[in-house]
C-alpha cells in the first residue's frame, strides 16, 4: 500500500515537474493527464474511489481533452525562452517556491493536530458512492445547485467569449 | 423673531438655499444673479442683524439653541447655539460676505452665478461653524466649508490658481484629519466616562481628563486650529491663497476664514484640554510672537501687494494667538476684538488691492505709485485702512493690539515686550507699501488714466471706514457683548484644568510666569 | 466743556471732509482758522475759569465716555485741566491759531489747499487730545495721532519722493519710541491696574516702593523716555527731525518746533511723580537731553538750509527742556517749552517768509542781504533769535537761565556745563543764521532778486504777534521772586507733590548772579564770534572751515548718524527680511510642503513601476504577500 | 439558531430563498429571450433584470427580521445576510442602469451581458448568505466567473481581452491558496462550516494550530485578493482599466463588498479566537493597502485607472474597519461598502456617459471645461469625488468616521494616522477631477457626452444616496449595526 | 473505528500535496505560456483537492470529499471561461504568451 502511495507520489511530482519545465505545451499537457491519472491513484489509496473515478473522467478526460483541443487549435510550437529575463523569471520564480515551500513546512513542522474526527461516518467497505451520492443530495443540495448555475454561466460565457468575430461594427472599435 | 422660530438654522441655510437658486437660474441670467445674489445676502445681513442686540451677554451657556438629534446611535446632535463670541463672528460674516458680494460686482463677469452662489454657500458654511456646538457637526462644517471656498480659487483665481487652491484644501485637510482622529477618540473617552455617546460640547466640557492625556488631543486640535490661523511655520499656503483668489473670495478668507482657527482654539481647544493649554501654551504664544515679527519682516519686503497683506495677515493673527495664550480677560477680549479688527481692516484691503487690480490688471506694488493724484478718494480710504491695520489709536487695530498685548504683558512681560515690536515693524511695512503706491511721482502713465471709486465703491467701503472708528473709538459695545462670554470660557478653562488635575490627583500646573511686580492693591486711593 | 476744545478742529475736519471742494480757498481758511480760534477761546474761558478756583480745586476732569473697560482694566475718554495741561493747551491753541492763520497766506497758492488745514486741523485735534488726556492711553491716541499728522505733513508734498521718505521715517522712528511708551503703560497697568493719571500718581509712590518697586519704576519710566525721545527728537531717535523739514514750514513750526516735539517733555512733566521715583532715569533723562542739545547744536553749526539750521536747534532745545526734567526741574522744562514755542515759531515762520518770498530757496547761500527787502520779516526773525540766544530780558534768556540754574543746584556740575557750551554754540550758529540770511552782500540769483517781494499781511501779523511773546512771554518767569514766580506758583499744584522727592540744592544769590552772567556771557560771545566770522570778517569762516576740515564734515553729515543707522539697522533689517522670505519662507518652509508632494509623486513614480503590466509579476507578488504572511505567523 | 436540518421547509423558508430563487429563473428567462425575436427598440433584458432584482430585493425585504439557517446552517439568513442581499440588488439595479444605453446600442449579447450579470450578484449574495467555506466558495467562484466573462465582454477590443486574461489568470491562481486554505482548516478542525470551526476554535485549547494557522492565512490571501489588498491588489488596476466602464463599476461595489462580506462573516464566526494572530498582519496590509493605493492614484491620467487604484485605497479604509473588529468594526465596515458602493458605482455611471463608444478611455483632461457645459454631471462626479475623498457632507465622510471611530475604539491610532493622511493624499487626485472639471480649459474637441434617462436616473440614485447618507446615516448605521449583531 | 486508509501517513501526504501546489506555484512564476500558467494553476487546484482527500480520510469524513467534487466542477467551468479568453487572446494577437501582453500598465 505504502509502496502503491510512493509510486504514485513520485509520478505525481515528477510529472507535475515536467508540467512546468518541458518546453512544448503538448507534452505539457500530456504529463498533466499523467499527474492527474497518479493523483486518481493516491485518491483510490486514500478509498476515495468515487473522487478517483471522478478525477479520471473530468481532469484527464474532459478537461485536460479541452486543454490539447486549444493547443492543438493554435498550433503551438516549443516555446522559446532564452534571455536573460527569462532567466531571471526563472531564478525568482524557483527562489520564490523554494522559499514558499520552506516557510510553510517550517510552520506546519511546529506540530499540526487534526481536527476533530468523525465517528459516526459510516463503514466504507466497497467504495463510498453511494455514502456521496446520498449526502450530495442531502446535506449538500445547497452548494450543487450552485454548482448547476455555475456551470450555465461557464456555457454562457464560454460562449459569449468565444463565439465567432463581431456582428456589430461598433463593438470592439 | 420668536425664539422659537428656528432662528439660527435659518441663518444658516437661507444662504444655501439662495445659493441652490442662484445657481439653478437660467443661462444668460448672469447680468441679474449679481443682483439676486446681494439682495441674499442683504436680507441674511438683516436677519443676523438682532444677534447685535437679541444675545443676551450674560445669559450662561448657549442662546437661541436648537438641538435635534442626528445620529443617535452615536450622539451627534444636530445643535446649534450662539453666545457672544460666535455673535459677534457670525455678523461679521454676513457683513463681510454682503461686501465682498457687492464688492464683487464688476470683477467678475464670467460664470457669475456660480460664482455668487458659491460665495453665498461659503457664507452659509461659515455661519454653521461658528454655531454649532456639537464637535461632529463642528467638523462638518468645518470641511465642508473648504469646498466653495477651493472653487473660488481654483476657478475664478489668477495665474496659479489651481496650485493656490488644491495647497489651500490639501493643507487644511491635512491638519484637520488628525483632529478628526482627537475628536473620534474623545468621543470614546467620553462615552466610558458618562455612559453616554454624545458629541455634544457641553458633554465633553463636562469631563475631566488626565493631563498627560489631554496632550496629544490638544496637540491634534491645535494644529489644524494652527494650520487655519495660519500660525507660522504653517502658513505658506496663505500667500498663495490670497494671491491668487479672487477679490471676494481674498476678503472672506482674510476676514472670516482665518477667524476659524483662533475660534477653534477659543471654543474647543483652550477649555477641553485646559491643562495641556498650560503646558503648550507658552511655546504657543512664542510661535506666535514669532509669527507676529516674522509675517512683518516677510511682508516688508513683498512686491506683491496682495502677499503683502497675507503675510500682514499672519502677523496679526500671531496676536489674536498671543492674546488667546494670555490666558487673561484683556488678552481674550484683546484677541476677539483683534479678529473682529482684522476682519474688517484686512478685507477692506484686499478689496482695495482689488478695485485697483479691476482697474490695472496688476498687483505689483512696483506698478503703482502717485496714485493719490489721480484717484485722492481711493487714496484716502486706503490710508485709512492702512492706518487701521497698522494699530493707530482711534482706529479699531488699536484697541485690539493694545488689549493684546497688555493680555500678554500680564502674563509675560516678554512676550509683551517682543510681540510690541510687531507693532514697529507692522507701521515700517504697511507705510512703505503705502508710500509707493500713494506717494511719489506718477511713474507709470497707465495709472493716470485710472479712474477713482465709484458710487459703488464708496458704499462698499463706507461702512467698513465706520467699522474701523467705531471699533476704535467706541469699542465698548463690542467688548460688552464678548466678555461675559469670554470670561465664561476662561473661567470653564480655569475650572477644567483643576477639575482634570484633582481628578488625576495631581497639583494644578502653575500658569505662565508673570511679572515679579506686586499686583494693584490700590483701587480706593484716588486723589480727589 | 473740555471735550469742545479738542472737538472743534475735529468738527473743521469733518465738514471740511464733508463739504468737499465746494467750501474754496476762503471757505476752508475760514473753517480751519475758526475752528482753532474758537477752540483757542474756550481753552482761554476754561483756563481763567480753572484759574478762578482756589489753588488745591484746579484739576478739573470730565468723564466723556468709557472708552474700553475689559476685566479689572478700564480706560475712559475723559479729559482733565490743570495748570499743566491750560499751559500746553494754551500755548497749542494759541500758537496754534497763528500759525493757521499764517498758514493761510503761506499755503495760499497751493493746489491742495485744502488738503493742508485739514491735516491741521487734524493736528490740533490729537495734539489737544494729547495735552487735555487724563490718562495714559487717551494721551497715546492723541501722541500717535499727532505722529500720524506728523507723516501726512511732512509728506504733504507726497510727489517729491524725499518728502515721503521723510513723512515714512518720521513715523516709524516715532513708532519706536511709541513701542516704549505702551510698555511703559502696560508696566504702569501692572503695578498700578490704571492708567489714569490720578490712579497711578496715588498708587504710584505705595506701589513703586522696595528693590523691585524701584527696578519697575526705573524701567517703566525708562521705556516712557523712550516714547518721548521719540516723539520729541532726543538722541538716539531724533533723525526724523531735520528730515522733517521736507513738509511744509508752516509745519515746521507748529509740529516740529512750537508743539508736537514738545509732548515728550510734556509728558515727562505729566508723569513727574513717577520720574521722581526713578532717580536713574532722571540721570539717564538729563544725560541725554544734554547730549542732544550739545551734538544738536555742533551739527546746527554746519547746516546751511535755514530750516535745517533750525530744526537742529529745535533739536537742542528740546535737549534743555529734557536736561531740566532730568535735573527735576519740570517746571523749567514747561517754561522752556513755552517760549520756545514762541520764538521757534516765530523762527521758523520767519524763515518761511523768507523761502516764501526767495521762490522757495533754503539755501542760506544763496541769502544774504534781505534785511532791507523784508523789514517785517527781518525785524521779527531779530527778536526771535535774540530771544534763542539768551540775550537778557528776551524771552529765552528767562527759561533757559533757570534751566541752568537748576542744572547747577542740583549738583549737575557736569550737565550745566554742556548746557553752557550748548548756549553759546545756539548763540553762534543763530547769529550765523541771522547774517547769513539777512546781512551781508546779496549773493541771490538774479531770479530771485526779481521774485523778491515782503509776505501777505496774513503771514506778517503773527510774526509780529509772536515778536511781542517772544519778548513778553519770558516775563512769567522772573527769577528772585519769594515762593517762585508766576509761572512756578501756576504750576505748583501739580508739580509739588513730587518735588520732595528731588533735593533741591539753595544756592546763594551771589552763585546765582554769577550762573546768569556767566551764561549771558558765553551768549555774547557766541553772538560776537558770529559776527565776527559772517559779518565782519566773512574770510574768517572759510578759513575756520578750512583748519577744521575734519570736524566740518563730520559735522555738516551730522556725524553720519543716519548711515550709521541705515548700516546697522534698516540695511540688515531689509537683508533679514529679503532672506526670510525668499529663502526661509519659500525655499525652507513651502519648499518642505511643496517637498511632501513632490515625495508622494515620487513616490508613486515608483510604486508604479511595480505595476508593470505582466501577469507573473502580479503572481510574484501575491506569492510574496502570502511568503511574507507565513514569515509573520512564525515569528 | 440550531443547525439541526429542519424537519421541513417552512414559508418563510421559501421566502428567504426568494432572492435565489428569483435570480435564478430571472437567469433562465434572459437566456430564453435569446429565442424570441428580437425587438428593435426593446431592451427586454434590462426590463427582466430590473424586476428580478426588484423581486428578489422584496422577497429578503418581505422577510427581513426572520434568522433562519437553513441546508444544515450552510445558507443563513440573518441581518448580514439580508443587509448584503439588499446592498447587491441595488448594485445589480444600478448596474443595469448604467449598461442600458449601451448594451441596446451594440444590440449583441444583450441577454447574456444580464444574465450574467444576475449570475454574479447570485454570487454575491451567496457569498454574503453562506455559513459554509463550500458555498463561500462557489459563491466566490459563481461570481468571478460571470465577472471574467464580463470583463471580457468587449472580446474584440485588446484591452477588455487583456484585462480579462490577466483578472482570470490570477483570480484561479488566488482560488487556489484559497482552496488550499480552506482544506487546512478544514484539516485542523474537521469541518467547512463556519460556525462548527469557530465552536471548535473557541474550545480548544491550543490556540495555534499551525495548521489552522496556514489555512487562515490562506484563506485571508484569497479574500484579500478579492477585495484587492496590497500585495494582492496588483491585476485590480489593470482589471479595472480594461474592463468595459460599467462592468468596472459594478464590479468595483459588487465585487468588493462580497468579498468583504464574506471576510467579516468568517473573521467573526470562525475565527475570532485567531484575532491576536491575524491582527499585526491585517494592520500592516490595511496600512499598505491604503498607502500604495493613494500613492499610486496621485500620477494616475486614466480615469478608470485612478478609480481603480482608489478602490484599493478604500480596500484599505474598510480593512481598518475590519481590523478595529467587534461589533463596531464590522458594522463600520459594512456601512462603508454600502456607502463606498454607491459612491463608486456613480462616479462610473458619469464616466458611462462620456466618450462616442461610451468605453473609450477616458482621460482625466477630457473631463477639461466640463464643468460649466454641464454643471449637473459635472456637479454629481463632483460630490462623489468628494465623497470617496471623505468630506463631508458626503456618505464617504461618515463612513470614514465610523471606520475611523471603531479603529480608534480599538486602540489602533498608528493604524488611524496612516490612514487619515491618506484621505488627505487621495483627496488630491480627488480634487485633480475637480480641477479638471471647473478650473481647466478643454484642449481641442470636448468629449461628447451622452445622456440617456437611465443612466441619470442612476446617477440620481447614486447622488441622492452619497447625500442622504451623508446627512442622515442614522439609518443606514443602525442597520449595519444590527446586520453583524444578529449574525447567526 | 479507524479505517485501514491510516496506513499511508498524514504527514506525507500534506508533504505531498504542498510539494504539488509549489510546483504549480513556480509553474506560474516561471512560465510565459498562458496555457502553462493555467496548467500550473490546475496542478494547485488537484493539490489542495489531495489535501482535502487526505484530511478526510483521517478525519473519517466524507465532507472533504464532497468538497472535492465541487472543485472538480468548478475547476471544469474555470477551464471552460478561462480557455475561451486564452482562445480569444490568440485570436487578437497571435500569442499566448503573457509578457507580450502588456497594454494595461502603470
Amino acid at each position: 500500500m505504502l509502496a502503491l502511495f510512493f509510486g504514485f507520489a513520485a509520478l505525481l511530482v515528477v510529472c507535475s515537474l515536467l508540467v512546468v519545465l518541458h518546453k512544448n505545451p503538448i507534452t505539457s499537457a500530456l504529463f498533466l493527464v499523467l499527474a492527474f491519472s497518479a493523483l486518481a491513484g493516491i485518491y483510490l489509496l486514500l478509498h476515495a474511489e468515487f473522487l478517483g473515478m471522478v478525477q479520471i473522467v473530468v481532469y484527464a478526460g474532459a478537461i485536460m481533452v479541452l486543454f490539447l483541443f486549444v493547443i492543438m487549435y493554435m498550433n503551438l510550437q516549443h516555446d522559446v525562452e532564452t534571455g536573460v529575463q527569462t532567466a531571471v523569471r526563472r531564478g525568482i520564480g524557483w527562489l520564490t517556491g523554494a522559499v514558499l515551500l520552506l516557510v510553510g513546512t517550517t510552520l506546519l513542522r511546529r506540530g499540526w493536530f487534526l481536527g476533530p474526527a468523525n465517528e459516526q461516518m459510516p463503514a466504507m467497505e466497497h467504495g463510498n458512492v453511494a455514502a456521496i451520492g446520498k449526502v450530495l443530495y442531502s446535506r449538500y443540495l445547497f452548494p450543487f445547485e450552485i454548482t448547476s448555475i455555475l456551470l450555465l454561466v461557464a456555457m454562457v460565457g464560454v460562449i459569449v467569449i468565444a463565439r465567432g468575430r463581431a456582428k456589430h461594427p461598433e463593438e470592439g472599435a | 423673531m420668536v425664539s422659537s422660530m428656528p432662528w439660527l438654522s435659518f441663518l444658516v441655510f437661507f444662504p444655501l438655499a439662495a445659493a441652490a437658486l442662484l445657481a439653478l437660474m437660467p443661462r444668460g441670467a448672469e447680468r441679474s444673479a449679481k443682483l439676486w445674489a446681494t439682495l441674499a445676502a442683504a436680507i441674511e445681513f438683516a436677519v443676523s442683524l438682532p444677534l447685535w442686540w437679541r444675545i443676551v451677554p450674560g445669559a450662561p451657556g448657549f442662546q437661541f439653541e436648537e438641538k435635534v438629534a442626528w445620529i443617535p446611535s452615536i450622539g451627534a446632535t444636530y445643535h446649534l447655539g450662539v453666545d457672544g463670541v460666535s455673535g459677534l463672528l457670525a455678523l461679521l460674516t454676513t457683513f463681510m460676505s454682503l461686501i465682498a458680494i457687492i464688492g464683487a460686482w464688476t470683477s467678475v463677469e464670467k460664470r457669475s452665478r456660480e460664482f455668487y452662489a458659491l460665495l453665498l454657500a461659503l457664507e452659509a458654511g461659515m455661519l454653521g461653524t461658528f454655531f454649532c456646538v456639537d464637535l461632529l457637526l463642528f467638523y462638518v462644517f468645518w470641511e465642508a466649508m473648504l469646498i466653495p471656498m477651493y472653487l473660488l480659487i481654483g476657478v475664478w483665481g489668477g495665474q496659479r490658481r489651481i496650485y493656490a487652491a488644491v495647497k489651500f484644501f490639501l493643507y487644511t485637510m491635512a491638519g484637520s484629519v488628525l483632529m478628526l482622529v482627537a475628536i473620534l477618540s474623545l468621543w470614546q473617552v467620553q462615552k466610558q466616562f458618562s455612559g453616554v455617546p454624545s458629541f455634544d460640547l457641553a458633554a465633553f466640557y463636562a469631563m475631566p481628563m488626565h493631563p498627560s492625556q489631554q496632550l496629544w488631543y490638544f496637540l491634534a486640535f491645535a494644529f489644524a486650529f494652527a494650520i487655519k490661523v495660519p500660525m507660522f511655520p504653517l502658513h505658506t499656503w496663505l500667500p498663495d491663497a490670497h494671491v491668487e483668489a479672487p477679490t471676494a473670495g481674498s476678503v472672506i478668507l482674510a476676514a472670516v476664514l482665518l477667524k476659524m482657527g483662533t475660534y477653534g482654539f477659543l471654543r474647543f481647544a483652550m477649555p477641553m484640554f485646559p491643562n495641556a493649554l498650560l503646558v503648550c501654551g507658552p511655546w504657543i504664544a512664542w510661535i506666535a510672537i514669532a509669527g507676529i515679527i516674522y509675517g512683518a519682516l516677510v511682508a516688508m519686503v513683498q512686491p506683491d501687494l496682495k502677499k503683502l497683506v497675507a503675510y500682514s495677515s499672519v502677523s496679526h493673527m500671531g496676536f489674536c494667538m498671543l492674546g488667546l495664550m494670555a490666558l487673561n480677560a484683556q488678552g481674550f477680549a484683546g484677541s476677539m476684538l483683534t479678529m473682529l479688527n482684522h476682519g474688517v481692516s484686512t478685507g477692506a484691503l484686499f478689496l482695495l488691492v482689488g478695485v485697483i487690480y479691476e482697474r490695472r490688471h496688476t498687483r505689483a506694488i512696483a506698478d503703482f505709485g502717485g496714485l493719490w493724484k489721480v484717484v485722492p478718494v481711493f487714496s484716502v480710504v486706503f490710508l485709512v485702512v492702512t492706518l487701521s491695520s497698522i494699530g493707530l489709536p482711534g482706529t479699531n487695530g488699536f484697541v485690539g493690539e493694545f488689549l493684546v498685548l497688555l493680555g500678554a504683558f500680564k502674563t509675560s512681560f516678554a512676550w509683551a515686550a517682543v510681540a510690541a515690536s510687531g507693532v514697529i515693524l507692522s507701521a515700517c511695512y504697511m507705510l512703505w507699501m503705502y508710500q509707493r503706491v500713494v506717494f511719489g511721482p506718477v511713474t507709470h502713465e497707465e495709472n493716470n488714466r485710472l479712474g477713482d471709486l465709484t458710487l459703488r465703491e464708496r458704499l462698499v467701503f463706507a461702512p467698513l471706514l465706520v467699522l474701523i472708528f467705531w471699533m476704535g473709538v467706541a469699542p465698548q459695545p463690542f467688548l460688552d457683548r464678548m466678555q461675559p462670554a469670554l470670561d465664561r470660557t476662561l473661567e470653564l478653562t480655569k475650572q477644567r484644568a483643576v477639575m482634570s488635575a484633582t481628578a488625576a490627583g495631581l497639583e494644578l500646573p502653575s500658569a505662565p510666569g508673570r511679572l515679579s511686580i506686586p499686583p494693584a492693591p490700590i483701587a480706593t486711593e484716588v486723589r480727589p | 466743556m473740555l471735550w469742545i476744545i479738542p472737538a472743534l478742529p475735529l468738527a473743521a475736519v469733518a465738514l471740511n471732509l464733508l463739504l468737499g471742494d465746494r467750501l474754496g480757498k476762503r471757505g476752508t481758511s475760514v473753517l480751519a482758522c475758526g475752528a482753532v480760534l474758537a477752540a483757542f477761546g474756550f481753552a482761554v474761558r476754561a483756563v481763567l475759569h480753572l484759574a478762578s478756583l482756589p489753588e488745591p480745586a484746579r484739576h478739573i476732569t470730565e468723564f466723556v465716555w468709557t472708552w474700553m473697560q475689559v476685566g479689572d482694566f478700564s480706560v475712559d475718554v475723559s479729559f482733565l485741566l490743570d495748570p499743566l495741561s491750560a499751559v500746553m493747551v494754551l500755548v497749542v491753541t494759541g500758537v496754534g491759531s497763528l500759525i493757521h492763520i499764517y498758514a493761510t497766506g503761506y499755503m495760499s497758492h497751493d493746489q491742495s489747499f485744502r488738503r493742508f488745514f485739514l491735516y491741521l486741523n487734524l493736528f490740533m485735534f490729537s495734539m489737544l487730545t494729547l495735552v487735555l488726556a487724563s490718562n495714559y492711553l487717551l494721551m497715546f491716541v492723541g501722541w500717535e495721532g499727532v505722529g500720524l499728522c506728523s507723516y501726512l505733513l511732512i509728506g504733504f508734498w507726497y510727489h517729491k519722493p524725499s518728502a515721503a521718505d521723510a513723512g515714512k521715517k518720521a513715523f516709524i522712528v516715532n513708532r519706536i519710541g511709541d513701542f516704549g511708551f505702551m510698555l511703559g503703560a502696560f508696566i504702569l497697568i501692572a503695578a498700578t491696574g490704571s492708567l489714569d493719571f490720578d490712579r497711578v500718581f496715588a498708587a504710584a509712590p505705595h506701589v513703586f516702593s522696595g528693590p523691585a518697586g524701584v527696578a519697575a519704576v526705573t524701567l517703566a519710566t525708562l521705556l516712557m523716555f523712550l516714547g518721548a525721545t521719540g516723539k520729541s527728537a532726543q538722541i538716539p531717535l531724533f533723525v526724523w527731525l531735520p528730515d522733517a523739514m521736507e513738509g511744509p514750514t508752516p509745519v515746521s513750526a507748529l509740529i516740529h518746533a512750537a508743539t508736537m516735539v514738545t509732548a515728550g517733555v510734556y509728558m515727562l512733566a505729566r508723569s513727574h511723580v513717577l520720574f521722581e521715583l526713578a532717580p536713574a532715569t532722571m540721570e539717564v533723562v538729563a544725560v541725554i537731553g544734554a547730549a542732544t542739545a550739545l551734538m544738536a547744536a555742533t551739527i546746527g553749526l554746519a547746516q546751511n538750509d535755514i530750516k535745517r539750521v533750525l530744526a537742529y536747534s529745535t533739536v537742542s532745545q528740546l535737549g534743555y527742556m529734557f536736561m531740566a526734567c532730568g535735573v527735576g526741574a519740570f517746571g523749567a522744562g514747561i517754561f522752556h517749552v513755552m517760549t520756545h514755542a514762541f520764538f521757534k515759531a516765530l523762527l521758523f515762520m520767519g524763515a518761511g517768509s523768507v523761502i516764501h518770498a526767495m521762490g522757495d530757496e533754503q539755501d542760506m547761500r544763496k541769502m544774504g542781504g534781505l534785511a532791507s527787502k523784508l523789514p517785517w520779516t527781518h525785524g521779527t526773525m531779530l527778536i526771535a533769535t535774540i530771544a534763542i540766544t539768551g540775550v537778557p530780558f528776551f524771552a529765552g534768556f528767562f527759561s533757559k537761565d533757570e534751566i541752568l540754574h537748576a542744572a547747577y543746584a542740583s549738583g549737575h556740575t557736569g550737565i550745566w556745563l554742556a548746557g553752557i557750551v550748548g548756549a553759546g554754540l545756539t548763540a553762534f550758529y543763530m547769529t550765523r543764521l541771522y547774517v547769513l540770511t539777512f546781512r551781508g552782500p546779496s549773493r541771490l540769483s538774479h531770479d530771485a532778486e526779481h521774485h523778491l517781494h515782503e509776505s501777505p499781511p496774513s503771514m506778517i501779523a503773527p510774526l509780529v504777534v509772536l515778536a511781542v511773546l517772544s519778548i513778553v512771554g519770558g516775563y512769567v518767569g522772573m527769577p528772585f521772586q519769594e515762593g517762585g514766580h508766576l509761572l512756578e506758583r501756576w504750576l505748583r499744584p501739580v508739580l509739588e507733590s513730587g518735588e520732595a522727592g528731588v533735593v533741591h540744592h539753595e544756592v546763594s544769590r551771589a552763585t546765582e548772579w554769577a550762573l546768569i552772567f556767566t551764561s549771558v556771557g558765553v551768549a555774547l560771545f557766541g553772538i560776537f564770534m558770529a559776527l565776527r566770522s559772517y559779518l565782519w570778517n566773512p574770510s574768517m569762516a572759510t578759513t575756520l572751515r578750512a583748519r577744521l576740515e575734519g570736524v566740518h564734515r563730520l559735522l555738516e553729515n551730522k556725524y553720519w548718524v543716519d548711515e550709521f543707522y541705515h548700516v546697522t539697522v534698516v540695511r540688515p533689517f531689509v537683508g533679514v527680511s529679503e532672506w526670510l522670505w525668499r529663502v526661509w519662507d519659500v525655499q525652507v518652509v513651502d519648499g518642505l510642503v511643496n517637498g511632501v508632494g513632490y515625495t508622494l509623486e515620487g513616490g508613486s513614480a515608483i510604486l508604479k513601476l511595480f505595476q508593470t503590466g505582466f501577469v507573473g509579476t502580479y503572481a510574484l507578488f501575491i506569492t510574496l504577500g502570502v511568503i511574507a504572511l507565513f514569515l509573520h505567523f512564525l515569528r | 439558531m440550531s443547525l439541526v436540518p429542519q424537519p421541513y421547509f417552512l414559508a418563510v423558508d421559501w421566502w428567504t430563498l426568494g432572492a435565489l430563487i428569483a435570480l435564478t429563473v430571472g437567469v433562465l428567462v434572459l437566456l430564453l429571450l435569446e429565442f424570441m425575436p428580437p425587438r428593435p427598440n426593446g431592451n427586454r433584458g434590462a426590463l427582466v433584470s430590473l424586476a428580478t432584482l426588484a423581486a428578489a430585493g422584496y422577497a429578503v425585504w418581505r422577510v427581513r427580521f426572520d434568522k433562519r439557517a437553513l441546508f444544515e446552517g450552510m445558507f443563513v439568513h440573518d441581518g448580514l445576510t439580508v443587509f448584503f442581499t439588499l446592498l447587491f440588488c441595488a448594485i445589480g439595479a444600478v448596474a443595469v442602469l448604467i449598461s442600458w444605453n449601451y448594451a441596446k446600442r451594440t444590440r449583441i449579447g444583450q441577454p447574456e451581458y444580464y444574465a450574467l450579470l444576475l449570475s454574479s450578484v447570485m454570487g454575491m449574495i451567496i457569498m454574503a448568505a453562506s455559513n459554509d467555506l463550500i458555498t463561500i466558495f462557489l459563491g466566490l467562484e459563481l461570481m468571478s466567473l460571470a465577472l471574467y466573462v464580463m470583463v471580457a465582454f468587449r472580446r474584440n477590443l485588446l484591452e477588455s481581452n487583456e484585462a480579462a486574461l490577466k483578472y482570470f489568470l490570477l483570480g484561479a491562481f488566488a482560488s487556489a491558496f484559497l482552496l488550499y486554505g480552506i482544506a487546512l482548516l478544514y484539516g485542523g478542525t474537521g469541518s467547512t462550516n463556519l460556525q462548527r470551526i469557530g465552536d471548535f476554535l473557541g474550545d480548544s485549547p491550543i490556540a495555534s494550530n499551525p495548521l489552522v494557522l496556514a489555512g487562515s492565512l490562506l484563506v485571508l490571501t484569497g479574500f484579500l485578493f478579492k477585495v484587492a489588498a496590497v500585495p494582492f491588489h496588483m491585476w485590480t488596476p489593470d482589471a479595472y482599466q480594461g474592463a468595459p466602464t460599467r462592468v468596472t463599476g459594478f464590479m468595483s461595489a459588487g465585487a468588493k463588498a462580497a468579498g468583504f462580506a464574506a471576510l467579516i462573516r468568517i473573521l467573526m464566526r470562525a475565527l475570532p479566537t485567531l484575532s491576536h494572530d491575524w491582527q499585526p498582519a491585517l494592520i500592516l496590509i490595511a496600512m499598505l493597502t491604503m498607502t500604495v493605493g493613494n500613492v499610486t492614484a496621485l500620477l494616475q491620467n486614466n480615469l478608470k485607472r485612478m478609480l481603480a487604484y482608489s478602490s484599493i485605497a478604500h480596500a484599505g479604509y474598510i480593512l481598518v474597519a475590519v481590523v478595529a473588529g467587534g461589533s463596531g468594526g464590522y458594522a463600520a465596515a459594512v456601512f462603508y461598502l454600502a456607502t463606498y458602493s454607491f459612491m463608486n458605482l456613480g462616479a462610473f455611471a458619469v464616466l458611462t456617459l462620456m466618450g462616442r463608444g461610451g468605453d473609450e478611455p477616458v482621460m482625466v483632461s477630457d473631463l477639461a471645461g466640463m464643468g460649466f457645459r454641464k454643471p449637473l454631471v459635472a456637479l454629481a462626479l463632483t460630490l462623489f469625488m468628494l465623497s470617496l475623498g471623505g468630506i463631508p457632507p458626503t456618505a464617504g465622510f461618515m463612513g470614514k468616521i465610523f471606520v475611523f471611530g471603531a479603529a480608534v475604539k480599538a486602540g489602533l491610532f498608528p493604524l488611524v494616522i496612516v490612514g487619515v493622511l491618506n484621505s488627505v493624499v487621495s483627496v488630491y487626485y480627488y480634487l485633480r477631477i475637480t480641477v479638471a472639471l471647473y478650473m481647466r480649459e478643454p484642449e481641442g474637441e470636448p468629449v461628447a457626452l451622452s445622456l440617456n434617462a437611465p443612466a441619470v436616473l442612476a446617477i440620481v440614485i447614486t447622488v441622492a444616496a452619497t447625500l442622504w447618507f451623508g446627512m442622515q446615516s442614522q439609518g443606514l448605521w443602525l442597520e449595519a449595526q444590527r446586520s453583524v449583531l444578529g449574525l447567526l | 473505528m479507524i479505517p485501514t486508509v491510516a496506513m499511508i501517513p498524514l504527514n506525507w501526504l500534506i508533504a505531498l500535496s504542498a510539494i504539488v501546489f509549489t510546483i504549480g506555484v513556480v509553474g506560474v512564476l516561471v512560465r510565459r505560456n498562458a496555457l502553462i500558467i493555467f496548467m500550473s494553476v490546475e496542478l494547485m487546484l488537484n493539490a489542495a483537492n489531495l489535501a482535502f482527500v487526505s484530511f478526510a480520510s483521517h478525519l473519517n469524513s466524507l465532507d472533504g470529499q464532497i468538497f472535492v467534487f465541487f472543485v472538480m466542477t468548478v475547476a471544469a467551468a474555470e477551464v471552460a471561461i478561462g480557455l475561451a479568453i486564452i482562445v480569444q487572446l490568440f485570436r487578437l494577437r497571435e500569442t499566448v504568451f503573457v509578457d507580450e501582453i502588456h497594454l494595461l500598465k502603470g
